[in-house]
């Protein structure tokens, strides 16, 4: 009978099979890595209407977090600042520098400036902020080293799994409450030692369960 | 394998093969329906193809719908938050098993008559199956959400499955049944495509069967290991198949729902499956057997054989029944009691009663060997049995969810027009795929009926079996 | 005292969107988006963004483009002022006291509001009349205000006309000494608004001021006026009283749209320790319509509405209150109503000063009369009488039927229409709409587009109840202020505002009328006193009236008795009844309060003609089958509805339905009554003719129909008589054999910390639907529609179960709440496959909506069967503004996902949070409150940590009836029964 | 090694003997003839059969088949891989309390343990007898031999192969046709 495929059929059939297969893995492999949240979910730096610098107001001014975000230790949200806060200063300094027109027009028109939101969690996680300061987690652990950053871009990629890490072991990342917003604190021995410390003597015991942070 | 064809006891089954003399004419018996020139197939096929195609259209229209709007589109409502979806997956895996069984069980207990009727169980078993896996996948609120159905490691959320959930052991059941039987029917293809592959002079085909067959050229080590697989396959079907119609079971027996919660499902749930499955072989074997005209292949020993077994199976079936309400009774158990009584004089006394006649009384008529052998009243059976069988799986389900403990929340269902174009079109992609299947593959495994066939012109002793199997 | 006072007029500046076109131009509504909120708007963003009012908002907060990472941009808008309220915090509840009035019965109310939107209403604590408790029409006063449908611009002759095109309308007016000026108003509780109407009357001599309401006190004040010869208010004091004797009054539930009575009443119903058996009250009800009312008395008959008077009669002179008056006794010893009587006479007098006899509001002067006359001869301390504070002198049905001649004979040139909707609530006999069309100048202020408006010569949209300043005074004087949250969000008016505009011609804001008058009531620093009273809801210094001592002029009650008896009925008898949900029509086009079901008929979306089972063999008629009832020439078509225990040859039918001018959830739902009530056929008349037309209607129930055992022998709803539980306090117990279940597995346990759990007193529940609504306002459960009801989807994460036993005739009801029992071997959790639903080391059986594949197993195998799935998508049809009142802290469920209730996880999360604030670990009892429980009047639901001995929640469950259904399934509901425990008069069980 | 070489290991070398194949049209020659064969001395030999034919293996000594043993491994390692899936996930990394129940318990790893099992076992099976077979192999040189087609029809093929030791084309050919075999051909490729 005539031989249907050619002698050479069957290296190439190897062949073939064999780039397929590679080809498949680095596929899943990529695949994966572009999904990961830490991948997709940080260096978010969306443009601001207003250059603000967080590295020359929090981290050279030294102006604590508190100051603008003034709600945090008593509301589940952290507050945007009004652009009143903001004229605090600025009716005084730099009050004509042309970068900050939008806020004078903000004031003036009673407008708001349209910030760019960057930390966004899903609708149904119901995240706290007086109570993860309350129990002692500093802006850091989150948001990263704001005081450091020209403008605001998400470092941390706020997954549930992130969550979770800290809520099954959250020693490393509790601090003494008065500490929360010192972004820039450099403990004097192990972070975690002091953290045990202080969940030990504050109890704490952070939900894993669902009803915990969605409801 | 060869060893099992040439059992002598079972040489007074009459012969499958009946008119064929030597291996050419039953390779072109075979094959010629196969290689029929596609153009020249019988009109009544087409006709027919295009009618369940088109019913298979209607399957893609309603599950379209039923995902844009939800399954409020159905008639499921609160209390019965499954009714024909679940109703209809057990009806289809119930039919699946047959198949298995046929190919697998019956080559294990050296069933010679299965050769001529184990490659279309098999087929049937797949794409039964396929029906099935419709309807646990759509039957989610979100069946976009799926996915999670499958323990995927997902770095993002750290959650996985219940491995508690009966419903979690459906999915490993029904994926690996769907993934053996599929195994098992390929492995039993591959001598029949090379036939195909050598015979064809159509370049095209042959590349494709070519491939397919993998390069098999029938070498005697290859036969040795062949065998072996195919042995050790029929072997973990067995268990397989009783495995995942008992688990299927387990989605019901271990709930709290009275009606649901039975000890007796698993067996009840495999013989009822059984029953339904060879019902639902017998219908195609009939309908094949008229339009194909394989009268030879498929003879009425065949036939007689499959309605003993439907008759045992049934009479199973109703033996669990009769316990069920026994145990109700004898439990002393409220609600058990209620249930069962609902059942059989409850506003749903019509589905169980069409089950109880066409799944208990029907079948009795196997006792006299006239019906046995009357073509017309095995189709009636078969058909009705199969009805029967899915009023079986609606009466447990829908059934007992209706009236459960709080009276206050007793309900009834009504069908919409969705659930039933949704049952309808799986039906129809269940016989599109057979058709295709039938017109253009091997119906009949052509190697095996070989195997039959050297039996019968060479008789080979006792003696030599025994020894083949010990080795 | 803290607010975001958008409504004060002097804080300028503000812009609000006031129609929804200006919804739909997104760029003003991001305008009221931040200006709508003092604060930062982040929060406002975040907050919101739980609920579909992202979506409205989407538009405006630029959804759109993608940024570098494929993120949709999201704005936020913080606003450009700082915040004016010092401690308001963004996206934190705030509440305000307020108060509300409904046919003369006044209650105090608290509301939350998240960021200026009012979300959820509750009672004030500290009003005498709700101490924190609220029925479900007031809970559900919130979603009316975000009713898309209301009325939002100045329609005249029924056509959209303008603000000005009014304003010179009202210049014109000419109304000289008044003499064609009246003013046709609801019942009138509000002093402002009576001090406005007596500087009017003595400004316009000759004008006059009618009020009318479909549902009123009337009768009451007529009652005393025949008994005392002066119109008082009658306040029974409930918790006084250890036998109560009801004739034809629900005050459970229809005719006491006011949480009050039951509060009273159920203090001497709760069994908290094993001494409160002896205080228990019995309670006698005679009713034809089988109420809530029925439902927890001991004992019940049933007769015609308009039998009651004789019985009355009976019963006075069984007691020997009048000379003249002898027993009617038809029938023997064995007669039921006889031996009820007798009873009821002796138990009385054994009770003395503890008996008090009642009158319902929809029975006539007379039977009231008699009522006064029984308690007096009964020397009962249980009731007193007041004056009223705010003149009565002019209202109702006879005063209607004046002002309505007056019209037709065309002396009426203006007519000032004061809310309410008249022409569609007025008697049929009286012609309203063909009197309105005889009135030169019809002003109409109303809610909504309805009858009335079209048939006005000008419609003027009213403010919601959340958007108007106005006050209340309660029959027995305390009065409270009426404080918007939220400025009139369709530039609403308040009936205060249109007095005085139309009768100075001048427009002042209400704020400015009532805070002005109730400066001239205070004294010493006024403004401090103003803005405590804001904050309290209850005004100190208004002086409650003190009850004054009266005496029956039997004399003149006598001759006054004989005019008012009529001949003994004849023919089929059509009783006007309440509805639960639309009240008298004007909460229509309210969906939580149609989908809320009949306490007893369990019907929802619609009314129908209630009859006895015996009426409906002899009709032959079914469930659905539409009759007409005529009477002279009147006459209206209903859907029939069996009702056993009803009386015979009764019809009864509530009015609030029918409505052809609504919104588009209360159009053409159920069957208008007003078209046969008549001024002489008030609340019920005699001699109607019923017929079958042979149509059918379908009519939606929660619950499958039926009489006899509905329980069939379970023990679900457990009851016994208290006698026989005192001695036997095991015999709730018994009731079911629970086996010891050995689990083959080491089970959880539940032993640190907080361990949720729940008791319900199946004693003190009446079963009125408040937990059911305030479960809907909480949690943000969709409303369905009677299709879906049909179809079994109602979502209620908690309903009331009613079973009836015995007779049909004659049956016993008993109702159940059922709640989630957060089982801690739950069922539920063991099928999910995808662990959507677990258990929280707090015994809670937590579920996860956005891990939901939806496959209902777990609805399946719950015993209880209060998962609910949301089948279609049921927001989506919902108007955009609706979603406003959604609360942030609960999350908005999406189509093919289970829900269920989880004890309000969210104010367990929220509390347990502050307490981490406040640097305390422990959570105090009562702390948390459940939406179902803070609401409920009779303070049947008891949530709390069952791991503390001495919580509440804990003591209860240690009672001997306290029972868990289903136990014997081994599941460990967490949510426990006490069962009913009733207190039957031994004569009459024997 | 040589180029030639090289492409003789992967299979595209020069054409060269393969075996002298010869055919018989039933089973009972085929086996008769395979067992006077091997008795001349010749160890390299193989059938093709449109069947499996009984008592050919023992006829030219074809080993038993291996897979057995393989199955066996892979069905433990399904087990295995059941129980520790479900041990980690329900203990291990995210505990939650379900149904009162504990975290893990081998109550409820049976059924899939079960499935997996047999699911591994099935793969082991399938792929295994491929792999020993050297299958999938779309060419092979005696599909050079001109009756090869009819060994998937009625022929049944005796084939002695070039690298035994005792193999010379013409004197193989001629035994084959000693013990009756029909088309006897030496086959290239």
């Amino acid at each position: 009978m005539a031989v249907i495929f050619p002698k050479s059929s069957d290296i190439i059939l190897k062949v073939a099979g064999a780039v397929a297969g590679i080809g498949a893995v680095i596929a899943v492999a990529a695949f994966t890595y572009y999904t990961y949240p830490t991948v997709i979910d940080t260096g978010y730096q969306p443009v601001q209407p207003v250059p603000y610098s967080h590295k020359l107001h929090a981290g050279q001014l030294g102006l604590d977090c508190y100051y603008c975000h003034s709600t945090v230790y008593k509301a589940a949200f952290a507050a945007v600042p009004a652009t009143s806060t903001c004229m605090n200063c600025h009716t005084q300094v730099k009050k004509d520098s042309p970068r900050l027109e939008p806020v004078r027009q903000s004031y003036a028109t009673g407008k708001p400036v349209p910030w760019v939101q960057i930390h966004r969690l899903p609708d149904y996680v119901y995240f706290n902020h007086s109570a993860h300061l309350s129990a002692g987690v500093s802006c850091v652990s989150c948001h990263g080293r704001i005081d450091q950053m020209i403008e605001v871009h998400q470092e941390k990629p706020l997954n549930m799994a992130m969550c979770l890490e800290c809520h099954r072991d959250p020693a490393p990342n509790v601090r003494p409450a008065n500490l929360v917003t010192k972004l820039d604190w450099v403990p004097d021995r192990d972070p975690r030692e002091i953290g045990a410390e202080i969940v030990a003597q504050k109890h704490l015991d952070p939900p894993t369960n669902c009803s915990g942070c969605h409801r | 394998m060869s060893a099992v064809l040439q059992d002598p006891q079972l040489m007074e089954v009459n012969p499958p093969l009946v008119r064929t003399e030597d291996y050419h004419d039953l390779t072109e018996q075979i094959s010629v329906i196969v290689e029929g020139d596609v153009v020249k197939t019988p009109l009544k096929y087409w006709i027919t193809l295009a009618i369940t195609a088109s019913v298979t259209g209607i399957l893609g229209l309603m599950l379209a719908y039923l995902v844009s709007t939800g399954i409020g589109v159905w008639g499921n409502n609160r209390p019965i938050g499954w009714a024909w979806d679940i109703t209809n997956f057990v009806f289809w895996i119930g039919i699946g098993h047959a198949g298995t069984l046929i190919s697998a069980i019956l080559f294990l207990f050296r069933q010679k008559w299965r050769t001529s009727i184990n490659r279309s169980a098999e087929a049937m078993t797949l794409f039964a199956v396929m029906c099935a896996g419709i309807f646990p996948l759509f039957h989610t609120g979100r069946p976009w959400r799926a996915y999670w159905l499958f323990p995927i490691p997902n770095t993002d959320l750290n959650l996985w499955q219940n491995f508690r959930s009966p419903l979690i052991w459906d999915v490993f059941a029904v994926s690996t049944y769907f993934t053996v039987s599929l195994l098992f029917w390929f492995t039993g293809l591959v001598p029949d495509l090379a036939t195909l592959r050598d015979r064809t002079t159509n370049k095209l085909k042959q590349w494709i069967f070519g491939a397919l067959s993998l390069g098999w050229r029938g070498s005697a080590r290859h036969w040795s290991n062949y065998e072996k697989a195919y042995l050790i396959l029929a072997a973990i079907s067995t268990p397989l198949v009783l495995s995942v119609h008992s688990i299927v079971s387990f989605d019901f027996a271990t709930s709290v729902i009275p009606g649901w919660h039975t000890t007796i499902f698993p067996p009840y749930f495999v013989a009822g499956a059984i029953f339904s499955g060879f019902a639902c072989v017998m219908t195609l074997l009939l309908i094949a057997r008229w339009t194909l005209n394989l009268q030879n292949l498929i003879t009425i020993k065949h036939l007689e054989n499959m309605n003993k077994i439907i008759l045992v199976t049934g009479s199973v079936v109703g033996y669990a029944y009769a316990t069920e309400f026994f145990i109700a009774w004898y439990s002393g158990n409220l609600y058990e009691r209620f249930t069962f009584l609902n059942r059989a004089f409850g506003p749903y006394w019509w589905a169980a009663w069409s089950m109880y006649s066409c799944n208990i009384f029907i079948p009795q008529l196997y006792w006299f060997k006239k019906m046995r052998n009357n073509l017309w009243v095995m189709f009636v059976i078969s058909i009705t049995t199969n009805i029967g069988m899915w009023f079986e799986r609606f009466v447990i389900i829908a059934t007992s969810l209706t009236r459960d403990f709080l009276p206050t929340s007793w309900g009834y269902f009504h069908p919409t027009y969705v659930d039933m174009l949704t049952f309808a079109g799986t039906i129809g992609l269940f016989l599109t795929l057979f058709l295709v299947f039938a017109r253009f593959l091997p119906m009949i495994a052509i190697s095996e009926v070989k195997g039959v066939l050297a039996v019968q012109k060479h008789q080979f002793t006792d003696k030599e079996v025994v020894a083949h199997d010990l080795r | 005292m803290s607010l975001i006072t958008i409504q004060t007029p002097n804080v300028t500046g503000k812009k609000y969107w006031r129609s929804l076109n200006q919804l739909a131009d997104t760029k003003e509504f991001r305008d009221w988006v931040h200006h709508e909120f003092p604060a930062n708007a982040t929060e406002m963003l975040d907050g919101n963004s739980r609920r579909t009012v992202l979506k409205l908002m989407a538009a405006s907060f630029g959804l759109a483009g993608l940024a570098a990472c494929n993120r949709p941009v999201e704005h936020i808008l913080p606003n450009s002022a700082g915040t004016e309220a010092d401690n308001y915090l963004p996206g934190e509840p705030f509440h305000f006291a307020t108060v509300m009035s409904i046919g003369g019965h006044v209650t105090g109310l608290l509301v939350e509001t998240h960021d200026g939107r009012p979300t959820k209403i509750e009672g004030n604590p500290d009003h005498p009349h709700s101490l924190g408790a609220a029925t479900a029409i007031q809970q559900a006063l919130v979603l009316g205000m975000y009713d898309p449908d209301r009325s939002a611009k100045v329609l005249q002759g029924g056509k959209e006309s303008t603000w000005p095109a009014l304003e010179s309308a009202v210049q014109k007016l000419s109304l000289g000494d008044g003499s064609g000026l009246r003013f046709l108003s609801g019942f009138v509780s509000s002093p402002t608004l009576d001090s406005q109407r007596t500087a009017i009357l003595k400004k316009f001599p000759k004008a006059k001021w009618v009020e009318y309401e479909a549902l009123s006190r009337d009768n009451e004040l007529a009652g005393a006026n025949m008994a005392f010869g002066q119109p008082l208010y009658v306040h029974p004091k409930w918790d006084k009283a250890k036998v109560v004797v009801s004739l034809d009054h629900d005050f459970l539930n229809l005719d006491a749209p006011t949480p009050f009575f039951t509060l009273a009443f159920s203090k001497r119903r709760r069994v908290g320790s094993e001494e409160d058996l002896d205080k228990m009250n019995r309670l006698y009800a005679v009713e034809s319509q089988f109420s809530l009312t029925g439902a927890n008395a001991d004992h019940r008959l049933r007769m015609k509405g308009s039998d009651v008077q004789q019985f009355a009669t009976d019963l006075a002179a069984a007691l020997g209150a009048m000379p003249g008056l002898n027993v009617v006794n038809n029938g023997g010893a064995a007669d039921k109503r006889a031996k009820f009587l007798a009873a009821v006479v002796k138990d009385l007098k054994a009770a003395g000063p503890e008996a008090l006899v009642v009158a319902g509001p929809r029975q006539p002067a007379s039977v009231n009369a008699l009522v006064a006359l029984i308690n007096e001869k009964l020397g009962s301390a249980c009731v007193t009488y007041t004056k009223p504070v705010i003149d009565k002198s002019n209202s109702g049905i006879d005063a209607l039927k004046t002002l309505a001649g007056e019209m037709s004979a065309g002396q009426v040139s203006t007519l000032v229409i004061l809310s309410g909707n008249p022409v569609y609530s007025a008697p049929a006999d009286l012609q309203f709409p063909v009197a309105l069309s005889k009135v030169a100048t019809s002003i109409h202020l109303g809610a909504e587009e309805d009858e009335t408006s079209a048939a006005a010569t000008w419609h003027i949209p009213e403010a919601h109840l959340l958007e108007s300043w106005g006050d209340e005074a309660s029959s027995e004087g305390a009065a409270s202020i009426q404080q918007p949250m939220i400025e009139p969000m369709y530039g609403g008016k308040t009936p205060i505002e249109i007095v005085n505009w139309v009768t100075t011609g001048k427009f002042t804001k209400s704020h400015d009328i009532v805070k002005s008058y109730w400066l001239a009531q205070f004294t010493g620093d006024k403004e401090q006193a103003w803005r405590k009273a804001l904050h309290d809801g209850v005004v100190a210094a208004s002086k409650t009236v003190d009850p004054i001592k009266v005496t029956v002029d039997t004399k003149k009650l006598a001759t006054a008795l004989g005019a008012a008896s009529k001949a003994a009925s004849t023919g089929i008898e059509v009783g006007f009844y309440p509805s639960s949900a639309t009240w008298d029509g004007r909460y229509a086009n309210n969906g939580w309060l149609q989908e809320a079901p009949d306490p007893i008929s369990k019907l929802v979306w619609g009314n129908a003609a209630m009859i006895s089972p015996k009426l409906a063999r002899d009709q032959k008629l079914t469930d659905g089958d539409i009759i007409s009832l005529t009477r002279g020439n009147v006459k209206m078509e209903a859907a029939v509805m069996v009702q056993p225990g009803h009386a015979d040859d009764a019809v009864s039918i509530s009015l609030g339905y029918g409505r052809e001018k609504c919104g588009r959830v209360g159009k053409d739902v159920g069957s208008n009554a007003n078209l046969i009530r008549t001024t002489d056929g008030f609340y019920f008349a005699q001699g109607f003719t019923l017929a079958a037309t042979g149509k059918r209607e379908i009519l939606a129930t929660t619950q499958e129909r039926g009489t006899g055992d509905q329980q069939h022998d379970r023990p679900l709803a457990r009851e016994v008589a208290i006698d026989e539980y005192k001695k036997n306090p095991k015999s709730i117990e018994e009731m079911s054999e629970v086996p010891e279940i050995h689990s083959i597995y080491s089970e959880f346990t539940y032993d640190k910390g907080n361990q949720w759990g729940m008791a319900i007193d199946l004693t003190s529940c009446t079963g009125c639907n408040a937990c059911v609504v305030a479960c809907v306002a909480e949690n943000n459960t969709p409303v369905v529609g009677k299709d879906q009801v049909l179809r079994g989807r109602e979502m209620h994460w908690i309903r009331m179960d009613r079973y009836y036993s015995g007779d049909e005739n004659d049956p016993e009801v008993i109702e159940q709440p059922i709640p989630c029992m957060q089982c801690e071997n739950a069922p539920c959790e063991n099928v999910c496959p995808v662990q959507a639903t677990s258990h929280s080391p707090e015994g809670l059986n937590d579920m996860a909506y956005n891990r939901c594949v939806g496959t209902r197993y777990c609805a399946n195998n719950c015993p209880f069967k209060v998962r609910h799935f949301n089948f279609l998508n049921f927001h989506k049809h919902e108007p955009e503004l609706v979603g406003l009142v959604y609360n942030p802290d609960v999350s908005v469920r999406m189509r093919g996902v289970m829900e269920k209730c989880t004890y309000c996880v969210q104010r367990i999360e929220e509390t347990k949070i502050k307490a981490k604030r406040d640097g305390r670990r422990e959570i105090k009892d009562g702390e948390i409150k459940t939406a179902c429980q803070q609401t409920c009047p009779a303070e049947a639901i008891v949530f709390g940590n069952i791991n503390d001995p001495n919580s509440r929640v804990a003591k209860l469950k240690k009672q001997e009836r306290n029972y868990a259904m289903l136990a014997e399934l081994g599941i460990k509901p967490r949510t426990t029964y006490l069962a009913k425990l009733r207190n039957p008069n031994p004569e009459l069980t024997a | 090694m040589t180029l030639d070489e090289l492409k003789d290991k992967i299979g595209i070398g020069e054409d060269k003997v393969y075996a002298a194949m010869g055919a018989f049209d039933n089973p009972d020659d085929l086996v008769e003839a395979g067992r006077k064969i091997r008795e001349m001395g010749y160890t390299k030999l193989d059938a093709m059969s449109p069947f499996p034919v009984h008592g050919i293996d023992d006829a030219i000594g074809v080993p038993a088949s291996k897979l057995g043993w393989l199955v066996i491994w892979f069905s433990a390692l399904g087990a295995l891989t059941a129980v520790t899936l479900i041990w980690y996930v329900g203990a291990v990394d995210y505990r939650l309390v379900i149904g009162g129940k504990p975290f893990f318990d081998f109550s409820y790893t049976i059924p899939i343990a079960f499935e997996l099992t047999v699911l591994f076992s099935a793969f082991a099976s399938f792929l295994g007898m491929w792999a020993i077979n050297g299958l999938p192999r779309l060419y092979h040189p005696s599909f050079n031999y001109s009756q090869a087609h009819r060994a998937s029809d009625d022929l049944f093929i005796l084939v002695v192969e070039a690298n035994d030791p005792k193999f010379n084309p013409q004197q193989t050919a001629e035994h084959l046709r000693s013990v009756g075999a029909g088309d006897v051909e030496v086959v290239e490729g």
